[in-house]
């Protein structure tokens, strides 16, 4: 048993948050509300320099071209992407999309992956749809075969990253009923292919995302990503990825959102004395370090486990989701309170590191879907 | 013990209903159904129906041009106002200020600005809080200096909630520098309009630009604006917020609010089934509601004792409490009702413009509105201060 | 909208208060765990008194020979019953036993309504099973008709109040499956009947229950209470009217447990000072005191509604179970926590009372039976 | 990072697992799984058959017949053991005293003392905790005055756990009154047949004689009694406070615990389900299983820097208070999970007599356990004070 970083991630984490912190007037700005004119959702200069000091690489085994991809080398990037309330798209490109690339490819479409790693190509993955709510198996998106052509025809729900992607992700129905684990194929789509059309907006806790309308939409056979009605397997492995990502990513805002608490109780003056002497809310802050404390640990378990079987892949990365996704919760409303009007405005740094928390609940399955897949596993 | 409402109650809430039905637009319960704003416009608008109505002002004495109603009457109509789906009043004139004009301000003050809060001339905002003060009223720093027929104002205002469209502004200064604490605080009107006042925008961390700064420079203020006695300000500050505590409890918008999120849980397909029969969000939703259920009869009990003219006491720390964690409980259950779809920012959506907004009726402002109300807890005396007013009187202790 | 009491049951509440207060120690004697020698379960005397104080008469109607029986007197006695700690049957011999016979007696049955007011007749409801839990349709109890015979073969689990019972309801189902509401009866049994043995024990939070074994009961027709089979909306009333009954008495002993809560905290002294002015405990001592409006709230509204539909009921009786559950557990968890050490001895008032409010629960159902029944009834 | 244990502590795992099925007594297992106590001869035994293993003395170093185990090992251990139902030691002489006197106390009490420790001829109680002085053990009040070559002792200790059982107590008495606080406190062992002391049982709300207070009248006591200095055993107070807190977080019992409830739920029929499937009890069930397996990971990640000589700090307070709600929430839900069964209190059952308990198996101990173990979060530091110590590291204010 040992819970030290190696030397290797260990170097990974300083310069990344090295880095961050010398960037953070860039990130914050490109990570506001309301900041409309950058219609890319995110800082392209950072994402050169993010590939440049290898953290996209450090995303993928070293098989795919990278020199990573292990649960604690996604826990150690995102945790900083999530102490800087970074919204650059790494999960999108990265783990979602170079990953299905890099497991299911072609050679030719992994060349993408190394793309992906140079930091010269953006992707997206349009799976979600306006019904499936948070179920990967629920796909509606219909494939038609027209003589060599396959027909795409649906909509595809808020793809995160989609109008920086060069190419998206498309899942879709060949065989079966919209429930059905078997018959979902995935493509490889540029975005600007004709049939294919976004309609973007921002999002609430920054970043980027669009409605992506399939309207017959047609691929050669070429296009597909993998075999033909056999991509969930790798649409559940993938997203078992992302969200031990997004678990690292939200753990790593609660840190900074209890840093920033800490601070202000220890500076801010009321009634005379700085209100961290108050003890209901010393006791309420103790509260929220010890919760920080299990969603750390849940987050090195689901990391330490996803190299496991499914089954146990399944079972703590749920597991993880529902605990950070409370802790979160609990993190960033308490945070929100102990810090007053302040903390509702805009500009200082919580009310964006809050959002992150919180709104990281709303992919792959808020905490009571997590705590059903827990439920589901433990009986299986 | 009687839970039924009286026949005279019943009757006055039909009449009610009617009013509404006739006489709020569509466009605006629309609006408020789904969250979006109004906008100043808006505001003005519903402001003259329910002024042509005559029932702008539940609680003013008629020799006002009042209502006069008692409390259940004042419950009841929040209550139907709340589920048709109308716009809130804005408060500051009506509800705040009105009040303390009415028991401390001159006959001429009364005369001049009462008028012109019902027919909505004057817009007012409240100058009370101070960046440093907090919930800590009594600490506030903004000097009055009395001049002549004049004082003259240096200092800044903040949390000044749509203060934009103000064209007065009510203020509490201090007066007397050398007075302890709560003394030495006067209550002031000022005209926005007057140099060296300047508004800035606080936008909130949902984007929305609801509360301001306002920055006083060598403000020259005529001493006719005082409001009572120099150094009294105080006395008048504690009536106004006595009276800021009405419908504290916000029953209604937690009505409204549930049923919203019932009406998104049953549109929305979670494994194959509305999600409003899933039983880890039936259970979440049912607590809320039987948790509103039992706050809804507190409520009723504290009006029907005020309503017989007794004092509400420490119950209405405890309403404020209550009301606030039962209100953010369901904002928290909208955002979840509206799955990926809370994760959208279309602000052109929010404020009514002609972009469609994503995702099921309502889904667009979830988010939104879960992370304003936040301030729910923290505006208005922080649920803190409400403990340790209420223990204050169940245990004597201090802070 | 009243909420004042009338002036009637303002003095049944004031005169059973002052009977209670001045009757302290004979019914703390009777409450305590352990008091074995007591197989009755509670003090014999004070049941008289209470009858002659006209307590039992307040749960029944004039009609049925009482004065008065609505909602709002079952809640006036049984708050008064739960600041007390009295373990006192009367939720068994009155409101269940009393009111069935009530509801369903012929007038022969009637005449031990008279005698329960009167306080010379107990009963007991022997309805749950071994495997029922709180389902009130679960009856796998059978009765087989042998000649003009009936035969009752079944076991009865933890029957409340069966040893001191003269007479025990007991339910047998006559047609349909285990969990079917049709085809249940109910049976008017002498205590001492062969072919019904009881094996009695204390009860955690004080009083008496047995487990009640039917072994070939045989009985005639006459014993029946009400139409053959058609027992199961009787007692769905009988149910609802002890459930309220059970929230008003938790709503007591709530106020109790704040009150001694409150009076600690402004007398213990730690670190030189009354714990009660740390602001960590009063700010959760105010907690206490919102969740006590709530839980009153929810027996009002419990109350008020014993006489609307069978509809209204269920939901409201439901909704204030399971308010009043939550709201309790916290109350007896918190009030402990707050007193510390001393709160964990049997000889401590609050030890019982503590016991008396979160045992409740397990009568007809806890918090979460309560909740989904609310949320059935939601739906229906 | 790594989450897998060495091939080294696989096979003293599997070395541990192949000892407790081979001399763990079928009955004790039986009787610890369902909740029943164990008795005074019980908790002999099972001391004299690890005492046989060699295993009795986890953390004491080896020269004075321990194992020696490192962090690691002993969590294992602990693990093992909790999962086979195995009784618990009782700790007062082997993690307490022990600890004190290996460190502090003379060659000749280490010579006399710690050998009849494991062979279990002494039985150990502790005399710390005072009426009145709660979680304050700094303003004890019982007085040791020197008289030639004894203390006399007078005062009264209270809470103190298995006190009938014991012949021998470590107390904390105050030898100099004039001292301030902490000062002038001495460790002292009193045998507790020594005329003037008297044992009397406090009994517990869930019905159980657990804990005494022990009342000293003139007591004489050999001043080679005295463990250390005179006047500093607030020094050897606090390091065996620091002893006590070994396995604080409880995995083990709340892992056996939770394997407990989960029996009952399968076997318990809830609207024609076992209530194991029931979706309102299985979201309470995952939630304390998750919670635990994060803690689990706490704790391990503390053990792992304790075995590589780091010390625990603030982290003991974390898992103290996050150990301890995981606990009472499980006893909570094992009490839900026996239903009307939670009722009865059939404490012949529980005392392990022939009368049967009611019910599904382990439903009889679920209420009393619950009650009693409210006990967790006050005894040992209450989770208050823990938080306060939290507070204090990382806020550096008072109380």
């Amino acid at each position: 048993m040992n819970f030290d970083l190696t030397d290797e991630r260990q170097m990974l984490q300083d310069s990344l948050r090295r880095f961050l912190r010398d960037n953070q007037e860039a990130l914050s700005a490109s990570t506001r509300l309301g900041n409309s004119d950058n219609t890319l959702g995110f800082d392209a200069e950072i994402w050169a320099k993010l590939a440049e000091l290898g953290v996209i690489g450090a995303l993928f085994s070293e098989e795919d071209g990278g020199f990573g991809g292990a649960g604690f080398d996604l826990t150690t990037v995102f945790e900083e992407l999530g102490r800087a309330g970074a919204v650059e798209p790494l999960l999108d490109t990265a783990i979602l999309g170079g990953g299905l690339i890099a497991a299911l490819g072609t050679e030719v479409q992994k060349e993408l992956v190394e793309q992906v790693i140079g930091g010269e190509v953006h992707l997206a993955l349009a799976h979600g749809e306006p019904n499936s709510r948070y179920d990967l198996a629920q796909v509606e998106t219909t494939v038609i075969h027209e003589g060599d052509e396959l027909v795409l025809t649906g909509r595809k729900a808020v793809v995160v990253n989609a109008e920086a992607a060069d190419y998206l992700i498309v899942s879709a129905r060949e065989t079966g009923v919209a429930n059905d684990e078997e018959g979902i194929s995935l493509f490889l789509v540029p975005r600007d292919s004709a049939g294919l059309s976004l309609r973007g907006y921002p999002l609430m806790a920054g970043g980027r995302a669009a409605e992506v309308d399939l309207d017959g939409l047609r691929l050669s056979a070429a296009a597909r990503l993998g075999a033909a009605g056999a991509g969930f397997a790798a649409l559940k492995r993938a997203s078992n990825r992302a969200e031990v990502a997004l678990v690292a990513e939200t753990l790593g805002a609660m840190e900074v959102a209890t840093d920033l608490t800490r601070e202000y109780l220890l500076t801010r003056q009321q009634f005379g004395r700085p209100i961290g002497s108050f003890q209901a809310l010393q006791h309420r802050m103790a509260t929220l370090l010890i919760e920080l404390e299990q969603a750390r640990s849940a987050v090195i378990n689901a990391a330490g486990h996803l190299e496991a079987t499914a089954a146990e892949q399944a079972l703590h990365v749920a597991a993880a989701r529902n605990l950070v996704g409370r802790a979160g919760r609990l993190v960033a409303e308490e945070s929100i309170q102990l810090h007053g009007g302040i903390a509702m405005t805009e500009e200082y740094e919580l009310a964006h590191i809050a959002k992150r928390i919180v709104m990281a609940e709303h992919r792959f399955g808020d905490t009571d879907t997590q705590l059903e897949r827990f439920i589901d596993q433990s009986a299986a | 013990m009687d839970l039924n409402y009286s026949v005279e109650e019943q009757a006055f809430r039909a009449e009610v209903q009617e009013f509404l039905s006739q006489k709020l637009p569509k466009e605006m319960s629309d609006a408020i159904r789904v969250g979006r704003e109004l906008g100043k416009e808006g505001h003005e608008k519903w402001h003259a129906i329910l002024n042509e109505q005559g029932w702008l002002a539940p609680n003013w004495p008629k020799e006002f041009g009042g209502c006069e109603w008692n409390a259940v009457q004042r419950h009841i109509f929040e209550e139907e106002c709340c589920r048709a789906h109308a716009p809130r009043i804005v408060p500051f004139g009506l509800a705040m200020l009105a009040p303390v004009l009415q028991k401390f301000g001159s006959k001429e003050q009364q005369d001049h600005y009462l008028p012109r809060i019902l027919s909505g001339e004057d817009w007012w905002c409240q100058g009370y809080s101070e960046p440093g003060a907090g919930s800590d009223l009594a600490s506030l720093k903004t000097r009055a200096v009395r001049e002549g027929d004049h004082y003259v104002v240096n200092g800044q205002k903040t949390w000044t909630t749509l203060g934009q469209h103000a064209n007065w502004i009510f203020c509490l200064v201090r007066t007397d520098p050398d007075a302890k604490q709560q003394s030495g605080i006067s209550f002031l009107l000022i005209d926005m309009d007057t140099p060296g006042i300047e508004v800035r925008p606080i936008i909130l961390l949902d984007g929305t630009h609801e509360v301001n700064e306002v920055w006083f420079t060598d403000v020259k203020v005529p001493v006719e604006n005082l409001v009572g006695e120099e150094n009294k300000g105080w006395t008048y500050a504690k009536y106004l917020l006595t009276h800021e505590r009405t419908n504290i409890a916000g029953v209604g918008f937690s009505r409204a609010g549930l049923d919203a999120v019932k009406r998104m849980a049953g549109s929305q397909m979670h494994r194959g089934k509305p999600l409003s029969e899933n039983p880890h969000f039936a259970a979440r939703v049912a607590r809320a509601e039987i948790d509103l259920m039992a706050m809804s009869t507190t409520n009723l009990r504290i009006i029907s004792r005020a309503a017989s003219g007794q004092a509400p006491g420490v119950e209405s720390s405890m309403l404020k409490v209550k009301g606030t964690e039962i209100r953010q409980e369901i904002n928290d259950l909208a955002r979840r009702a509206a799955g990926a779809y809370a994760m959208p920012f279309v602000s052109e959506a929010l404020e009514g413009g002609n972009e469609p907004a994503m995702g099921p009726e309502g889904s667009a402002a979830t988010a939104p509105q879960y992370f304003n109300n936040r301030k729910l807890s923290i505006f208005g005396g922080s649920n803190e201060i409400q403990k340790n007013i209420i223990a204050k009187v169940k245990l004597g202790g201090g802070a």
